[in-house]
């Protein structure tokens, strides 16, 4: 047994954080306020630096018992933290990136009302996805699940005067309930057929159950529902309709949640849960076709977009495809690697694109923005490396995981390298579009921040600035991350690292049986396919900037669908939303609520009316008229008793 | 026999003033009517011996309890009942009711000999042993009582009591 | 030698009075007394019962009734009291509606 | 024991006799009164029928008889003419439990001086008395007459309050001698403590609260100054007898006599040890003297009655209220439980 690092601390200090914004931000400075959650944040940053320190003295998993939470016959759930190196990634990226968005927002936020409600929330989100990461059974992990859902929509939902960003929050949370509702199933199979949640319990448990291959077994049921979970939160086909509409939240929620946190909790469920998966191939199989697709339907979409977050958050849900995809062939440790490396450069562009934004005195549109190279050099610069990494041009971090990916999809089956490289080009393509359409060419903005959409307030831009220290800082950090991240996955270490977590499955073994020959061809071309996403995109927004629109003009009919991103919100309101409306209304409201429970209440009342209507005449109010029934009914008791009595 | 002569004289005067209470109009004569009927019940109780619960009923309902009425029929100045007809149902299923199940309970009575009889003064109720009884087998019952009392002296007080405000003016009668 | 069942006949007969003056009295003082007569009445039960079982407790409970007659006397004489302020009448037929 | 037709005559004589002599005392306490109110007041009283106005009663008797028994209009006569009737029946009638000696022994058999000894006496007096307020009251309402009415409720209010102090003081008696029996109470009394002093209830029994507590009660009772209240003649008229005349209003007076002799009968009795007192002699005054002594006593008592009345002022009716409530009933309760504590530790 190792010493006690006290791991409880490392989400408690951003809820004590939480804790004391929300109760008394609202009497303190901002100053104070700001100090506060970074304080916090950084402290439980710097703890799981401490963690990181001392990792290699300890006992792997490493658990910490907390308290017991249910007792109840044999079933046991405990507040538990469970350490290994999985977690040890994860709580790097989340305290580690957090942190940095956390000093970024600052200034980001610097003008916003409710600026300790911000606060309070992000702080809470931390306390929330760090329960999630550290969770040591899957009711803890479900707490965390749901927590960073609360506050995913109480950031959403931050403009609340807004609107479509209350909309977006509802949306948010409703679509996760879908998700939330196929976890739970899968925790009650689990309980059911486990008796236990605790993740070493359960994994044992199911590593001694046989491999299903065929058929629709326990496993594979569990799999698929912890799949529906995870589609939910990591936005996946065909729940992935909530994130584009999250963008209505702050740019520093978009970067820390929608990109590179809270949306990678399915990512990292799954890899949790590969046990069960290992166990249950028809599952994976899922989980990577559906990453596979999300990877390439969201990508094109994205490619339409001139929304400059919409675009992102259509990259977002690729890249999350592509670490399910990962997932799903088994290459666990490429779809973490590659979760990590995203968050660096995700966050990242999410930031730089905050910093736009901040720039151009809150327009989103890309079409209104062009040239401002020379106006925010540094953010320029920083988005730049994100794209480069993104695009996965080496020797940028996106692509020694992408790489990875696509390697490890190619082994297991080559049509899902296809449509990878398909979706990396297209990648490639619409982040360098949005480069280009953003910094080059000529300053399409009005020249002053008018129709402010999120209520910055407006602080007379004569022309676009750059942002403050307290934002380029942590733009310029993150851009080395994005630089330099992906190194360390270089010869395989990352995934040596997270060998023992992962050490179950023979699928993972393929990777050393690859030819180094085919790993090179297949890197090659897929450096090549993003270097033409690249000459595409500068051909059609730099080189030739009229041609774009002749080529959706010709494109017709696709071009528009991929506009409104394939009608998929307009099927779901057809399909889901229209029919549950009005089902609620003709059926539930009008026929069951109205009919049968006010109806059953209204009768009852009417009809009691409509009896004391009659029993009234009975209550005259006279005094003797009462004692004349209490006269009657006393000589009819002793009638009857008499009666009783001689009978 | 003496007693059997003295228990039918003073049940005769005490049903006579019980329908002489029924019969009077004027409250102040059916509470002098009520009067004697505890006066004669009082001497009932004194047959049966119990002679301090006679005394008490004395006292207490003939001295105090009836007092107070006719004193509240003087504050009030209360006149000759007036023949309203209020309620059917008191005279059709009321009073037919009583007299039923009255006859129905003498009856039962007349008809079951195991209650017995009781000879003159036949279990005296001395006051010493009627006190050793309430003040031992009887105490909870006994304070539970004089709170029942001591609430009762409250509320009325606080019913009879007029307040000032309360007063309508002159003029304003609803 | 007195049968114990007359007495309780005395009794009833009181309690029956006590219960049609209640029935065919209109002022509510009346009505007032004849609740002390049916009280009377079960009084008498009480002395006559504690003569046929040989003890004293039915003796005892006849003190309490009275205790709680005397309570209720005041109580309720008070009550007519503030009634009659309000409504100058002791006619219970036109006392019949709980407000004014 | 006495067979029960020797115990039925002695009872008539008994009653005949206690009734004529009853009510010979009552015409000659108002005799005393009118006399020593006179001479406080610095005149004479009656003086000319008879010696020293002796015969005045006698006088006022015959006047009384004599005069129209006027009944008013509008009155409610049964009860104008039974009030009276309660009052005097109820004021005479309590003498029935009195013991004024002794018993006495005439033609062998051994006679109480008692018309008859109730093991309840003190309780029938109680009672006797509190019936005694339908005479007042019935009287003021039945008159028909504001003062009469006023005088009646006044009456009816002030006996029922001081009934309650006046039953609170004698508890404290009864505690110390444990009984309700007159002459059981009497017997208590007998011997002497520390030498000299008599075993009364007002000095050994500690009774001497209860004593001042029952003197007050007992001159509200029978509406006597300074609580005459209800015939307060400078407000009522004659408070509930006015509307009263000839042998009607002498029922009153009576009755109001009548009560204070009994009254002050049980005061005697109570507290000042009743008949008993040195006895020596041969053995006729052996067995006169106790009865003398009891006279003694109550004509003491009756003397402080008539003294009272010629010296203090009347009392406010709200005074009176919360002299009663507020004073009399705490102090009287006060009394009791000190009593009840000192029988306890003696015991």
């Amino acid at each position: 047994m190792t010493p006690s690092l006290h791991l409880w601390l490392i989400p408690v200090l951003p809820l004590v954080g939480a804790a004391i914004n929300g109760f008394f931000g609202r009497r303190l400075t901002r100053q104070a306020v700001g100090a506060v959650a970074l304080t916090f944040c950084g402290a439980a940053f710097a703890m799981v630096l401490y963690v990181a320190v001392r990792f290699a003295s300890l006992g792997l998993p490493h658990t910490e018992f907390l308290a017991h939470w249910i007792r109840s016959g044999d079933f046991f759930v405990n507040f538990e933290f469970y350490l290994d190196q999985l977690t040890l990634v994860m709580l790097l990226v989340v305290t580690g990136v957090g942190f940095l968005i956390h000093i970024y927002s600052v200034g980001y936020m610097s003008e916003e009302g409710g600026f300790y409600r911000f606060f309070s929330y992000l702080n809470l989100f931390m306390f929330f996805m760090l329960t999630l990461v550290l969770a040591g059974n899957y009711l803890q992990m479900f707490i965390g699940w749901e927590g960073v859902g609360l506050a995913s929509y109480l950031l959403i939902g931050f403009w609340f005067t807004k609107d479509s960003a209350a909309s977006a929050g509802k949306k948010a949370f409703i679509v996760n309930r879908i998700g939330d509702f196929g976890f739970l199933i899968a925790l009650f199979l689990m309980i059911k057929h486990f008796g236990s949640l605790d993740f070493g319990q359960v994994f044992a448990a199911a590593s001694h159950l046989s491999v299903e291959t065929v058929g629709f077994g326990l496993l594979t049921s569990i799999g698929l529902l912890l799949m529906v979970g995870a589609a939910g939160k990591s936005a996946q086909v065909p729940l992935y309709v909530w994130l584009p509409d999250a963008m209505e939240g702050p740019t520093p929620v978009s970067a820390l949640i929608h990109a590179a946190t809270m949306v990678t909790a399915g990512v990292y469920m799954v890899a949790r849960s590969h046990v069960i998966f290992d166990h249950a191939p028809n599952a994976l199989t899922v989980v990577a076709i559906v990453g596979t697709l999300t990877a390439l339907f969201a990508a094109t979409i994205g490619v339409a977009q001139t929304d400059i977050k919409k675009v992102l958050a259509y990259s977002t849900i690729s890249q999350l495809g592509y670490m399910f995809m990962a997932c799903g062939v088994a290459a666990y440790s490429a779809g973490i690697f590659h979760l990590m490396t995203h968050a660096f450069f995700k966050g990242l562009l999410f930031l730089a694109a905050g910093s736009v934004i901040h720039a151009v005195g809150g327009e989103q549109d890309m079409r209104k923005m062009g040239g401002l190279r020379q106006f925010v050099p540094v953010t320029y610069l920083t988005m730049g490396i994100a794209t480069l990494a993104i695009a996965g041009i080496p020797p940028f971090a996106g692509f020694f995981s992408k790489d990875e990916i696509l390697f490890r999809a190619y082994q297991a089956n080559p049509v899902y390298w296809v449509i990878g490289l398909f979706t990396a080009f297209l990648t490639s393509f619409y982040m360098f579009r949005l480069l280009f359409m953003t910094f080059y060419g000529d300053y399409r903005g009005a020249a002053d921040g008018h129709d402010d959409p999120h209520g910055h307030a407006n602080h007379g831009h004569g022309s676009p600035h750059e942002s403050p220290t307290i934002m380029l800082v942590p733009l310029m950090i993150l851009a080395l991350l994005s630089l330099g991240g992906g190194w360390i996955g270089i010869g395989g270490r990352f995934e040596r690292f997270l060998g023992p977590v992962f050490a179950s499955g023979d699928l993972s073994e393929r990777a050393a049986e690859a030819s180094h020959v085919l790993e090179h061809s297949l890197m090659a071309m897929s450096v090549a396919t993003a270097g033409l996403g690249w000459y595409v995109a500068w051909l059609l927004y730099v080189k030739r900037p009229l041609l774009p629109q002749r080529i959706a003009d010709s494109l017709g009919g696709f071009y528009e669908a991929v506009v409104h991103k394939y009608y998929i919100d307009e099927l779901y309101a057809t399909l889901f939303v229209k029919p549950l409306v009005e089902g609620s209304t003709s059926i539930l409201w009008h026929g069951v609520d109205q009919g049968v429970i006010d109806a059953a209440v209204n009768d009852t009342a009417h009809g009691a009316t409509h009896v004391s209507e009659a029993a009234r005449h009975m209550q005259s109010g006279n005094l003797r008229s009462y004692a004349g029934w209490i006269a009657a009914g006393g000589a009819a008791v002793i009638a009857y008793m008499i009666w009783m009595g001689v009978r | 026999m003496l007693h059997l002569v003295l228990f039918l004289v003073f049940g005769a005067i005490c049903v006579a003033g019980a329908i002489n209470l029924l019969a009077q109009t004027h409250p102040i004569s059916s509470a002098l009517s009520l009067v004697v009927v505890m006066a004669s019940l009082a001497v009932e109780y004194l047959l049966l011996g119990a002679e301090f619960v006679a005394v008490v009923q004395v006292i207490v309902y003939a001295g105090a309890v009836m007092v107070l009425f006719v004193f509240v029929i003087m504050l009030l100045n209360a006149g000759e009942e007036e023949r309203t007809k209020g309620s059917r149902v008191a005279m059709i299923l009321g009073v037919p009711g009583v007299l039923a199940g009255g006859l129905l309970v003498a009856w039962v009575l007349l008809k079951r000999s195991e209650t017995g009889s009781v000879t003159l003064g036949s279990l005296p109720g001395y006051p010493k042993t009627i006190g050793n009884l309430l003040f031992h087998d009887f105490l909870l019952p006994f304070e539970v009582t004089s709170i029942l009392v001591l609430i009762a002296i409250m509320g009325a007080v606080v019913l009879a009591s007029r307040p000032e405000a309360q007063i309508p003016p002159p003029g304003k009668e609803s | 030698m007195v049968p114990v069942s007359y007495y309780l006949i005395l009794s009833g007969v009181l309690f029956a009075c006590g219960v049609i003056g209640f029935l065919i009295k209109r002022n509510i003082i009346t009505i007032f007394m004849s609740i002390e007569l049916m009280l009377n009445g079960v009084n008498l039960a009480f002395v006559a019962f504690a003569a046929q079982w040989q003890h004293l407790s039915g003796q005892v409970f006849v003190f309490f009734v009275m205790v709680v007659a005397a309570a209720e006397t005041a109580v309720g004489l008070a009550i007519i009291i503030a009634v009659y302020r309000t409504r100058e009448t002791l006619n219970v037929d036109q006392v019949n509606l709980l407000k004014l | 024991m006495l067979s029960l037709p020797v115990f039925l005559f002695a009872s008539l004589i008994k009653t005949v006799l206690v009734l004529f002599i009853l009510l010979t005392a009552v015409a000659y306490t108002v005799w005393l009164e009118r006399k020593v109110v006179g001479h406080m007041q610095n005149r004479w009283g009656p003086t000319r029928v008879g010696p020293f106005g002796l015969l005045q009663p006698l006088a006022d008797g015959a006047k009384f008889l004599l005069k129209e028994d006027l009944t008013p209009p509008h009155v409610y006569k049964p009860l104008f003419i039974a009030a009276p009737m309660i009052a005097v029946v109820c004021a005479l009638s309590s003498i029935a439990v009195v013991p004024f000696g002794t018993s006495l022994p005439i033609f062998g058999h051994n006679i109480p001086m008692q018309i008859t000894d109730v093991n309840t006496g003190v309780l029938v007096i109680l009672g006797i008395t509190s019936v005694g307020v339908y005479g007042v009251a019935l009287a003021g309402w039945s008159s028909n007459s504001k003062y009469s009415l006023l005088g009646g409720l006044r009456a009816s209010a002030q006996m029922v309050s001081y009934e309650i102090c006046l039953g609170l003081s004698l508890v404290g008696v009864l505690i110390v001698s444990g009984s309700f029996s007159l002459s059981e109470i009497v017997k208590a009394q007998g011997g002497l403590f520390w030498g000299f002093l008599p075993k009364w209830n007002i000095l050994y029994g500690g009774q001497f609260i209860a004593f001042f507590i029952y003197l007050m009660a007992a001159y509200a009772e029978t509406n006597r100054i300074p609580f005459d209240l209800p015939e307060a003649e400078t407000e009522l008229v004659a408070g509930y007898h006015t509307e009263y005349s000839a042998m009607k209003f002498a029922m009153f007076f009576m009755a109001e006599y009548a009560n204070m002799i009994t009254v002050a009968c049980l005061a005697t009795l109570l507290f000042l040890g009743g008949w008993h007192g040195p006895v020596f002699g041969p053995p006729l005054l052996q067995a006169l003297l106790p009865t003398f002594w009891f006279v003694a006593k109550v004509f003491v008592f009756l003397f402080i009655y008539i003294w009272v009345r010629g010296t203090l002022p009347r009392f406010r009716y709200d005074q009176l209220m919360a002299f009663g409530w507020k004073f009399l009933f705490p102090l009287a309760i006060a009394n009791l439980v000190v009593t009840a504590l000192i029988v306890a530790y003696r015991a």
